[in-house]
């Protein structure tokens, strides 16, 4: 139930793998057999990575994980444009990976213009376009909130981005898998992906270029990757992240509905059985599997942790970000009360989630929140 | 990442609750991360005899809350004041150093309690 | 032959990551259990590394590879020390990690040294010493030439680097596992590991910062490594990277000896069957492993093809360069003639190269070069 | 990446040596990656009769090299005139991206050798 964080490798996927590990050891960019073995895999990779978002394979870049191909969009398109400008387009809701960057950047002579979100997550169009200048270079919106699962306009974005011929980049790491993602219709010009979102290992991710849309590479080096992001491929993780990109193609929209009939279950559930909850987020707008919930009067660890004891994962705000002791600002953005943003409570599903499981966390929930909330100083009760 | 014995006072936490009329009760919020706990105290000839504690916070703020519940009970109003956080998270065998500041809120909400018991005392 | 290159996953190694791949799929940042499990099999492998190169954990940072390793040294640097200097000082036979990364460096506002090497690849300490300036931020110096296997006088330049107050830098991808590396004794402020050239897996690699050494990160985003390091990590890949540095650290010295011994059979053999080679790198001070040879009158990549259709890899230039059409920048910087660094073919032995294979080298090696001499308008015979 | 093509003509080219008293000689270099060529043709009545190469250059420039000597025998020296670097490549089977260069030596020195006949002819 926490499958926003991470997914199980898949067993074929990994099989996949296995043989890179095993056998076929060389380096995809060498010229002499052992190398040639695996460049072969690693372009049919790219091949399954391109079709799934329907890019062409020549626009896959691949990266290490989703936190380098959202520098590497934003550092690389601000070296890459420093002379047409220095401003930057995001919102206040984006994963930290852009935050953070964006910040860097802002210490480096970049302006960023962080959109405001409303109750349920969404920006306004009119206020992006508002935002646009001269000097505006990108606009950095991510396809699906990790948090709360709102969904931003992205075509809407990208005509916008077209219109002021302002290049657009998408974190579409808890997007792809989950709802059908196409490059070409979206208008989108960079566009970030992590493997072990959908069922690839850690450790690999990619990003998609536009044809022509200059960029400066994040990692200097080799000649990998057309000269985009240098460093010795990661072979396995690679071909593991292409099929399970094929795999997340098949049935794409079969899985998502079946997905977002148990979490209307589980979030029915959780409303009709437990007073004094508010479901954050779009109600309609939003990633089919994620349900994010306030508890009030609790504290989101020590619900974590009693689920964590009857073998439940969920999170409270994101996994990334849980080393920090802030509430999340995905709630503070959203106008979230400080105490109903710690008591957020985020439940993702996954392919393995099953009937079962919704009905099991409907079970265990009611007394779990009793005794906290008997615990609690804030709870009127 | 939590010791067994965090796990044990956060999921079977000893002393949860209030005292009605209580003689003493305090109050602290840990600016850090905006958890609260609430201290009640029953004392007798200067003898801690009741302690219970409401806590809105981590596991970490619960396991100490129920473990200085535990440490005060039967303890002399000076003795209490001597207990430090740091006496607290040692007794549960310690916390990760991202939690550590969760245990100021136990001892803290002690000595406010018994703080709180000595005014009134004074002012009665 | 061409373990310089990359090497092959060893098995023990392997076995160790699946359980990682299989069972434990938590993201080691996150609270709940399964992301417990994991994070105290991120922090063994932390020791692990640290052991290997005398360090203490806590100033490991994994990264994806050697590449990303070498542009974090560099950029973190630049960054975090802007304040205080803009002159880096390297050698002329980096890697390209190192070289383009400084080429980057220097369209932005750095200025960078390129010390020159002598005919067996070696620098001049007192040149480095000389170019030393008030604005010097940074020594990069690779600890062994992934070409040519000359070390550089690490230890000497470690300490002109204290004398200054200069931070240094060593790329040490090639040498570790190879020789005992003591970052301590060495002097370093920051080095860089690279997995798949020990025995790990492609895609994981490490950094070592020395404590109290201020680095602004290359990837932004969550707290993962610190600070230093957004990005969930490669959990599996750490685990195997951790094992392998446990096991280069094992017998180290019996191997390199043992390596040493082969690869001076094979040096040997080669300058007896054949005439007109010439062996490039320094004749003592060289990786125990590696032998660069120039053959006459034969470009390099024919004569790999030929190795190739015999089951023998090698590589002309380095693996990561063959994309490029230039001849090797190693080569050039040590002044060998255009021709002859055409002609240079590099012979990197490993863990699984054994006697027999030296011997069938040795056998098929003279029929070639006569053929491919005969075909050359260069050859005067 | 190469081509069964490619390898065949790589590890047995054909046409390999000198022509002594070659009717016509052609010499290349590769300016972008300083691989050499070299070309000696045989021609009686307009027509090529041999043709035999040297090359110091990577497996494509071999395996051009022995492609264009086949291609060339038996053609007019007019016919041999209008062989291009991609036909040499298309005959086999193509060749990868970064080394169509490569391609450039093997109808330029053809061609070069031609010249060389004709001048010789212009002159004797
Ligand atoms: C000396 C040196 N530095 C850096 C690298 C780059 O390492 P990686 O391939 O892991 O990016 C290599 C490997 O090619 C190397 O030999
Ligand atoms: C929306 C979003 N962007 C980026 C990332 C970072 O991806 P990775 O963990 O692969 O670095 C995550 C994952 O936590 C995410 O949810
Ligand atoms: S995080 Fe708030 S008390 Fe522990
Ligand atoms: S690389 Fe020089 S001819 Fe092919």
């Amino acid at each position: 139930m926490d499958y926003n964080a991470t997914t199980p490798l898949r067993p074929e996927v990994l099989e996949a793998m296995l043989p890179f590990y095993r056998e076929h050891f060389g380096n995809p960019s060498s010229v002499h057999w052992a190398g040639r073995m695996v460049s072969g895999a690693v372009e049919k990779a790219r091949e399954q990575v391109a079709r799934l978002i329907n890019a062409s394979p020549a626009e896959i870049v691949f990266t290490s994980c989703g936190s380098e191909g959202d520098n590497l969009a934003l550092k690389g398109t601000v070296e890459a444009l420093k002379d047409k400008g220095n401003h930057i387009i995001t919102t206040a809701v984006e994963h930290p990976a852009v935050l953070n960057t964006c910040e860097f950047l802002e210490k480096n002579g970049c302006e960023v213009t962080y959109l405001p979100v409303d109750a349920e997550g969404m920006i306004d169009l009119a206020q992006l376009e508002a935002a646009i200048t001269e000097k505006t270079i990108l606009i950095s919106a991510m396809w699906g909130n990790n948090e709360t699962g709102t969904i931003f306009p992205i075509k809407e974005i990208g005509a916008i981005a077209r219109k002021y011929k302002v290049r657009f980049h998408t974190d579409a790491v808890q997007a792809v898998g989950k709802l059908p993602v196409d490059v070409q219709k979206a208008g989108v010009d960079l566009l970030v992906i992590s493997g072990h979102k959908i069922g690839a290992p850690k450790g690999v991710g990619a990003i998609y270029i536009r044809r022509g849309a200059r960029m400066v590479p994040l990692i200097h080096g080799g000649h990998q990757e057309r000269n985009r992001r240098a460093g010795t491929h990661n072979v396995a993780g690679i071909v593991g992240l292409g099929l399970a990109c094929e795999l997340a193609g098949r049935h794409l929209e079969e899985n998502a509905a079946r997905l977002k009939a148990l979490r209307d279950k589980l979030e029915r559930g959780i409303v009709e059985r437990i007073p004094e909850v508010k479901v954050n987020g779009h109600p309609t707008r939003r990633l089919p599997n994620t349900l994010n919930v306030s508890f009030a009067y609790i504290e989101g660890e020590s619900l974590l942790l009693n689920f964590d004891m009857k073998g439940v994962a969920a999170s409270s705000g994101s996994a990334c970000t849980s080393g920090s002791l802030e509430p999340s600002h995905v709630m503070g953005a959203m106008g979230v009360d400080i105490a109903l943003a710690h008591s957020s409570t985020r439940f993702s599903l996954g392919p393995d989630s099953s009937e079962e499981d919704v009905d099991y966390i409907l079970e265990i929930l009611p007394p779990i929140v009793a005794r906290l909330r008997e615990m609690s100083p804030l709870y009127p009760g | 990442m939590y010791t067994e014995k965090v796990m044990d006072h956060f999921s079977n936490p000893r002393n949860v609750g209030e005292i009605e009329n209580a003689d003493g009760v305090g109050e602290v919020g840990n600016a850090s991360c905006g958890d609260i706990m609430k201290i009640f105290l029953k004392v007798e000839d200067n003898i801690i005899k009741d302690v219970k504690f409401k806590t809105f916070g981590c596991g970490a703020a619960i396991a100490t809350s129920s473990m200085v519940t535990e440490m005060a009970i039967g303890k002399t109003l000076d003795e209490a004041m001597e207990l430090t956080n740091a006496a607290v998270a040692d007794a549960l065998d310690g916390l990760p150093a991202n939690k550590m500041h969760c245990s100021n809120l136990a001892a803290d909400a002690l000595h406010e309690a018994i703080k709180n018991y000595k005014e009134k005392q004074g002012a009665g």
